[in-house]
């Protein structure tokens, strides 16, 4: 194969790889950006991914037009991932629990219910969604030949790849060019000054932490109908998806452009584990592994040494519950 | 206040302790207990065993056995523990179906010798511990010579779990099953060091087909595998369960375990005493592993079933499909002319025959 | 016809815990008066006003905005909606944010943010009002005095009619307060009501239309500024007469130089220069005050001498040893107490009882204990700092947040003073506290100074620099402008010092 | 209307009587959804209560390793530093003991090759959680995320050893190490059961450290550090030197703990250590209210539920209903900590 078509399928695998990490960093994003810290995400996600299961199963093979039962699929697992944000926001915003403890509680509680609800099917083989979104292309309008190929990587996905693409730039336009995007990143950054010219800060962070939890749901549906799943429920399948997501908020710096890059680096280091084989590059499974992890660890590590004294932009008021009238 | 707070309280521990009081009631039924690898969601193996339990139980009777399941069972310590607490229930044979399992057994079958254990995949056994497997490496021989046959481009891919002898061997064995019938073939191996993520798995095949393999062959218990073929447009090889229902226009055939062979057997030993320990690890002749029927809506072709039916006649007469001369995929002989493997050789295989494009990670 | 534009009547407020903020105020403002709400710290003045503006809500008594009873639902959103806005004393800006996002925050009308309008809106304003600022400019760029502009910009472009200032000049030079009470006065010719709050009754009698006192959360009395003086504010406000004499007698024993900085530089947390080229001295026996608006290089400079801070150049000498490059520890057991600006957040640990911030500077030394902690000697300890300095507390192992601000700057004193140190660093050490904490830890000093220590009393009331001080350092802009002898010193020439004009100015034109 | 009021202080009755209602209402809840998905909450309680008397053994095995790594988190949670990665460390430590039990055995006396296991196993938990530790100190780099990425990179590692250079020759080509040698074994108290003398160990641990961190001079400075950095720093505590001192504590405790449990239950090394328990430690940490010896008690507690899951299907129910109630006891716990911080009135308007 050509350096072109390995180019082309790394990365447009990681490109699919990479879209269940990317929306639930964007919703981490949100809530954060509010000034709550969430990481319960990888709970969120396995909610998500069992409830578009369950529904899954039950919606594709109820006669519905496949693309509406997926739509509505995808939808549930976004109001469930609301939901189950919600108690976090419950934890934390009216009963000031610590953010830190209340987010472990809630990826434990999130985990356990799924395991709990998927349990029966997991020695089923036969529990799979067979109708799952499928790709479709954008790309063959271009017919210039490299940039063609390159543009395949991106436009030759399924709806929730683009739907990833147009929430970046929805969540960006939203946090930068509205006004209520600006009230939002006031509340992470000073509260109190929110709170004077009359935001309702505590309404404002319940509703951000449940999108961030809806987007977190639609992350762990992607995992379950998108076209570069199987849809099957299995224990243990969201494998710590949830906590890069966080990792990469903090490197992104809390910026939704910057995070789409670094959801599909981590899709490039996923796929990259059976393409090093495939290729020849590297057989060390374990070490091909471990790089996405490491690798984070650095860049997480890079970040803060070069930004110090200097705005990453993490909000101010991130994980410090806010209260009018404590004294 | 106070106190209403502190009566409360001892009040519902009082209610809570006087649930410790009442057990649950026995039945005089045989009880046999299970524990079933833990890794999450290893569907296809656990499912295959459950099965065959099932089946067991339902053709011995089930108004004399009772099958107590122990799901999700980690390779750890806390498996003695699983293992212990379906003593406690009153189980009387105790199945355990993962290699990982095997001191813990060793040690809980020295401590109840009125017990009866069972051990898949394992190779230390007792006076009442017997070890159980099956060559599925025969039934991969038989897919392998219909992957060999139906392949185009001559790249068989293989999505692997982890590198064990168990994965090593049956990937072996479909190898030397695609080379009975394609000198020219070669079989691609990535591992994906996960039993279960449905996502990755499908994503290794595609970069498989990608790279111009057009039958992918797994040893995974997800479906992705199955699907990614399929949605290329090529062909799969099942494993675990007949996998063709996944992808009807992909799926040639599969692999699959028909553990009710054995476990009627065992189970039945184990309720009238004549048990004696032994390290059962037979194959296609005794029904244990199989190969399903070729998928006809593909293969119109209908010599490549007659040329399969030839070679499963030749195993089941007493073939083994580690006859010499076998080279590794580095050039040396490990299989001399004229021998074939002995089963302990085969439970501990860990190199690559010729024709395998891969390495076992070290 | 609306006689007023505001009427409080009858307020009361209790916070959690049982503190009465408020009690029976009265309180009415009307179109186009500059009206000072004047009481000491913690004499209600802030709440009242935080439930004028929605964000505190009262628990007794009634409000009127135009004669319009306000009930049901009134928070900071329906306080602005009825034209009422607050300049607060920490300004509630969002430091990342430019000047025209700060101004448009938690606005309903809008949906999409257009800079533009924005940017000519607040031009308009600041063109009207003769309020000088840069639309675009990143909040956390600007000086404080630019900040207070910004907020009141906000408050116009919101629409404000009543614009409540929170002590608005504590951060300002003298300077600088009146060109900002010539911008407030022009408001109010374009038909605007100002409050202001303060303590500072100078202010008080030189700006304010009316007046209304406040003490101990109640409201003492309103009156016209024409009609009162000085002693009359004195006595409702404290209650009795303000002691304004000199605490301290004339140079009684002054011993060798115990602090001495050279040339000493340093940079602030976000990395910029805060103190350039420090030099003073400081000898035994005698107070120096550093004056200066906040902000200055205050907390800086206390930094650096307790080692809490890097010198970036020159040297710390204390009594004759370079301790320039030494840590924290080793300052502390040199004997130099250091009364920080920050006592919940620095000085105590707020959950932790008072006998384990009793030894906070002494834990190290072997009578307390070498690996295990001797808790009979903390105790004994802790027990002759409560029983010296009259703290009130109900018993030892007590977390200390329990404790008035008094009693907190007590316990301060009382183990900063308690192995005898040589040296005092105090950074306002009587901000928030009541007449009677603040004479005390006055006295407390000059106590010290008697004894002969050493001491760096950094304050922002002139009022205490007089009081207390030998000698004055002004401190602009990270440097020292001047050393005067406090005595005699003018308080004119020091308010252009604080505002960075050292030149001689002909103060006769 | 409720109206929340800030409690000045907490009435102790309530510090005992909130926690222990929190895991009662957890229960019953847990109970509750059993219950409607059609199970029998009464027998799954029984198999709770009953089981893990009758097997008061297996219950306090899993018991050692929650207090040893529920104090290694305490001393880190008490600094506010959140060390999420215990599971890494106690990795670390189980391949570390590994390594000389393996690989150094032959040098050492029998009757030193536990101590040296422990020892090196304290080095490898303790670096380990150094790398996160560390970067906290110097660059304040978040140490959640860091420590708990570190957790996949130690199983990573752990797959690599034992796939490649330490896979034993009598592994049959599995992926495991050999057996360790008999010395390299913690023995069991009793003829009977699996109970070994790592409780003791755990005991120990537990009541030195209550002593180090309430009554020492080192224990005052995480007191101190944990009320606020400015505090610490004014009182001439060194902040980084304390954070790289707690971090390798709390990690060189995980690694005791995986040391323990390797040697005593395992005796070789595999790609299955469990090592969940040092998530289910937080919860057992957060429910003492970082209360060393409380940690000792409630560890048993929870050593009782994690024998649940266990014991639970052999009873014939789902044995995830022991994940969901450790989840539920935590929420429940968090939201009972409200009501001990602030009083909620019934307020007439």
């Amino acid at each position: 194969m050509s350096g072109l078509g390995i180019f082309q399928d790394l990365f447009s695998a990681a490109v699919a790889v990479g879209t269940p990490i990317l929306f639930t960093a964007i919703g981490e994003i949100i809530a954060e950006k509010s000034g709550v810290q969430n990481l319960g995400l990888e709970g969120m996600m396995y909610m998500g991914a069992i409830t578009a299961f369950l529904s899954g199963l039950a919606l594709t093979s109820s006669g519905l037009p496949s693309t509406t039962a997926l739509i509505i699929v995808i939808i549930l697992a976004a109001i469930v991932g609301a939901l189950v944000a919600s108690i976090h926001a419950f934890l934390c915003l009216s009963l000031r629990a610590n953010q830190i403890v209340s987010g472990l509680a809630l990826s434990i509680l999130g985990t356990g219910l799924s395991y709990y609800i998927g349990k029966v099917f997991i020695s089923d083989p036969t529990a799979i969604i067979k109708t799952r979104l499928t790709q479709f292309t954008f790309a063959d309008a271009v017919q210039i030949p490299v940039v063609g190929e390159i543009l395949r990587i991106f436009l030759n996905q399924d709806i929730l790849v683009y739907l990833a693409y147009i929430m970046v730039i929805l969540v960006w336009f939203y946090m930068y060019k509205t006004q209520k995007g600006l009230d939002l990143r006031a509340i992470g950054e000073n509260p109190g000054a929110a709170d004077a010219v009359g935001v309702n800060v505590k309404l404002s962070r319940y509703v951000y932490v449940m999108i961030g939890g809806a987007f977190a749901g639609i992350g762990g549906s992607a995992l379950i109908i998108s076209a570069s799943s199987v849809g099957q429920w299995g224990q243990g399948m969201v494998a710590g998806r949830g906590w890069i997501a966080i990792a990469l908020v903090i490197f992104a710096r809390w910026n939704p452009k910057l995070v789409i890059w670094g959801a599909y680096l981590f899709g490039v280091a996923i796929a990259l584990v059976s393409r090093a084989q495939v290729y020849g590059w590297f057989n060390n499974i374990y070490i091909l592994n471990m790089v996405p992890y490491v690798a984070t660890i650095v860049v997480l590590m890079v970040t803060f040494i070069f930004s110090k004294n200097k705005d990453i932009g993490e909000p101010e008021a991130l994980g410090k519950p806010y209260d009018r009238e404590e004294r | 206040m106070k106190k209403i707070l502190w009566l409360g309280l001892a009040l519902f521990l009082m209610a809570s302790f006087s649930l410790v009081g009442c057990q649950t009631g026995d039945s005089d039924k045989f009880k046999v207990g299970v524990i079933y690898i833990g890794e999450p969601g290893d569907a296809g193996w656990t499912y295959a065993h459950d099965q065959g339990l099932k089946a067991a139980i339902k053709a011995i009777g089930e108004d004399k056995v009772e099958l107590v399941v122990q799901q999700n069972v980690k390779e750890d310590q806390s498996s003695s523990q699983a293992m212990e607490a379906l003593i406690n229930q009153g189980c009387k044979a105790i199945f355990a179906t993962s290699y990982g399992y095997m001191d813990y057994i060793v040690d809980l079958a020295a401590k109840h010798p009125d017990v009866y254990f069972f051990h898949c995949s394992g190779y230390k056994t007792a006076d009442n511990l017997s070890t159980y497997f099956g060559k599925i490496e025969q039934a991969r021989y038989l897919t392998g010579i219909t992957a060999g046959l139906m392949t185009k481009s001559n790249k068989i891919g293989y999505v692997a779990a982890m590198p064990i002898p168990e994965v090593v061997r049956g990937i072996n064995g479909f190898t030397l099953g695609v080379r009975s019938v394609n000198q020219s073939a070669t079989v691609k191996v990535v591992w994906t060091n996960t039993w279960y993520d449905p996502q990755v798995e499908k994503d290794a095949a595609i970069g498989l087909l990608k790279d111009g393999c057009d039958v992918i062959a797994q040893h995974q218990d997800t479906a992705g595998p199955q699907i990614a073929a399929q949605d290329a447009g090529k062909y799969s090889v099942g494993y675990n369960s007949d996998m063709k229902s996944f992808a009807p226009k992909a799926n040639l055939t599969s692999a699959i375990w028909n553990w009710e062979v054995y476990y009627e057997a065992a189970i039945k030993s184990a309720m009238d005493g004549s048990f004696a320990s032994a390290q059962y690890f037979e194959g296609l002749d005794k029904g244990v592993v199989a190969a399903t029927k070729l998928n006809t809506d593909i293969i119109k072709d209908t010599t490549i079933q007659s040329k399969v039916d030839a070679a499963e006649a030749k195993i089941k007469g007493g073939y083994n499909i580690f006859t010499g001369p076998i080279k590794d995929n580095t050039g040396k002989e490990v299989i001399p002319a004229g021998k074939s493997a002995t089963d302990t050789e085969l439970l501990s295989m860990m190199y690559f025959v010729e024709g395998v494009d891969g390495v076992i990670p070290k | 016809m609306e006689q007023y534009l505001v009427e409080m009547k009858n307020i009361r407020k209790v916070f959690p815990g049982g503190v009465v903020a408020n009690d029976k105020v009265n309180l009415s403002i009307m179109k186009g008066e500059i009206h000072a709400l004047l009481g000491e710290n913690g004499a209600g003045k802030s709440t009242l006003m935080n439930i004028l503006t929605g964000l505190y809500r009262q628990d007794g008594g009634e409000l009127f905005i135009r004669d319009e009873k306000i009930e049901g639902k009134y928070g900071p959103k329906e306080a602005i909606a009825k034209g009422i806005g607050m300049v607060h004393q920490n300004f509630r800006l969002v430091k990342p944010f430019t000047v025209a996002e700060n101004m448009v925050l938690g606005n309903r009308k809008t949906i999409i943010y257009d800079e533009k309008s924005i940017v000519s809106k607040i031009e308009e304003i600041s063109e009207k009002f003769k309020l000088q600022i840069s639309p675009k400019a990143k909040i956390w760029q600007l000086s404080i005095g630019e900040q207070q502009r910004v907020e009141i910009i906000k408050m116009l472009y919101k629409g404000a009619e009543i614009l409540i200032m929170d002590e608005p000049t504590a951060v300002l030079t003298p300077q600088e307060v009146k060109s900002l009470f010539d911008i407030l006065k022009g408001m109010t010719k374009e038909g605007l009501s100002i409050i202001f709050i303060t303590h500072k009754m100078n202010e008080v009698l030189t700006y304010a239309d009316r007046i209304t006192v406040l003490r101990g959360g109640f409201a003492i009395k309103t009156l016209n500024a024409s009609d009162t003086n000085e002693s009359e504010l004195a006595d409702l406000m404290v209650g009795r007469q303000l002691d304004t004499k000199r605490m301290i007698d004339d140079g009684v024993n002054i011993g060798d130089v115990v602090l001495k900085l050279e040339n000493v530089g340093a940079m602030n947390d976000k990395g910029l220069p805060a103190l350039k080229d420090v030099s003073f001295e400081i000898k035994g026996g005698e107070i120096l005050g550093v004056a200066g608006v906040a902000g200055n290089g205050q907390k800086e400079l206390s930094e650096v001498i307790t080692g809490l801070r890097s010198v970036k150049k020159g040297s710390v000498i204390f009594k004759g040893d370079n301790i320039t490059k030494e840590s924290v520890r080793k300052i502390i057991d040199r004997n130099i107490a250091f009364i920080p600006e920050d006592r919940h957040g620095m000085g105590l640990a707020n959950n932790l009882p008072a006998t384990d911030n009793a030894i906070l500077k002494m834990y190290t030394k072997k009578e307390y204990g070498r690996f295990l902690l001797n808790k009979k000697k903390i105790d004994e300890a802790t027990t002759k700092m409560v029983n010296d300095f009259e703290i009130k507390i109900p018993n030892i192992n007590c977390n200390v947040k329990l404790m008035s601000g008094g009693n907190l700057q007590k316990l301060i004193l009382a183990r900063e003073t308690f192995e005898n140190p040589e040296l005092i660093i105090a950074v306002y050490p009587i901000r928030g506290l009541d007449v009677g904490a603040t004479d005390y830890v006055h006295r407390k000093l000059a106590e010290e100074r008697r004894k002969g220590k050493a001491i760096l009393l950094i304050s922002e009331d002139l009022e205490e620099i007089y009081k207390m001080t030998d000698k004055v350092a002004v401190l602009f802009d990270g440097q020292i402008m001047d050393v005067l002898e406090t005595k005699g010193a003018d308080i004119k020439k020091l308010g252009l010092l604080m505002a960075g004009i050292k030149e001689e100015v002909d103060t006769n034109a | 209307m409720l109206k929340v009021e800030k409690r000045m202080e907490t009435p102790t009755y309530l510090k005992v009587v909130i926690p222990i209602v929190s895991v009662l209402v957890a229960i019953l809840f847990s109970s509750l959804i059993l219950l409607i998905t059609g199970e029998n909450a009464l027998a799954a309680l029984n198999t709770i209560f009953a089981g893990s008397l009758i097997n008061w053994q297996e219950v306090l095995v899993n018991g050692v390793s929650l207090m040893i790594i529920g104090i290694g988190i305490a001393i880190a949670f008490k600094m506010v530093i959140w060390n999420i990665g215990a599971a890494g460390q106690m990795m670390m430590g189980m391949i570390f003991a590994a390594g000389v039990a393996l690989f150094l055995h032959v040098w050492i006396p029998p009757a030193l090759l536990l101590p040296a296991m422990f020892i090196a196993a304290i080095i490898g938990g303790g670096l380990w959680a150094l790398i996160s530790g560390g970067a906290k100190a110097v660059w304040n780099v978040n140490e959640v995320i860091t420590s708990l990425l570190l957790n996949y990179v130690a199983l990573y590692i752990l797959q690599f050893l034992v796939n490649g250079p330490w896979k034993g020759v009598k592994s049959m080509g599995f992926p495991q190490t050999d057996p360790f040698p008999e010395a390299a074994r913690i023995p069991t108290i009793f003829p009977t059961g699996r109970l070994h003398y790592g409780l003791l160990i755990a005991i120990i641990v537990v009541i030195v450290f209550y002593f180090l961190l309430n009554k020492s001079r080192w224990g005052y400075e995480i007191r101190v550090i944990g009320e606020g950095r400015n505090v610490a720093r004014y009182g001439g505590m060194s902040l980084a030197k304390n954070i790289f001192i707690a971090m390798f504590a709390s990690g060189a405790l995980a690694g005791l703990a995986g040391a323990i449990q390797v040697s005593a239950l395992e005796g070789r090394l595999s790609p299955h250590m469990n090592t969940d328990i040092g998530y289910t430690a937080i919860i057992v940490v957060w429910l003492s209210r970082l209360h060393p010896l409380v940690i000792g008690i409630v560890s048993v507690f929870m050593g009782a539920l994690l024998y649940a899951e266990t014991s639970l299907p052999a009873a014939g129910i789902p044995t995830e209903i022991a994940k969901l109630m450790q989840g539920l006891i935590l929420f429940f716990v968090i939201a009972g900590d409200f009501f001990s911080r602030y009083k909620v009135k019934m307020v007439k308007e």
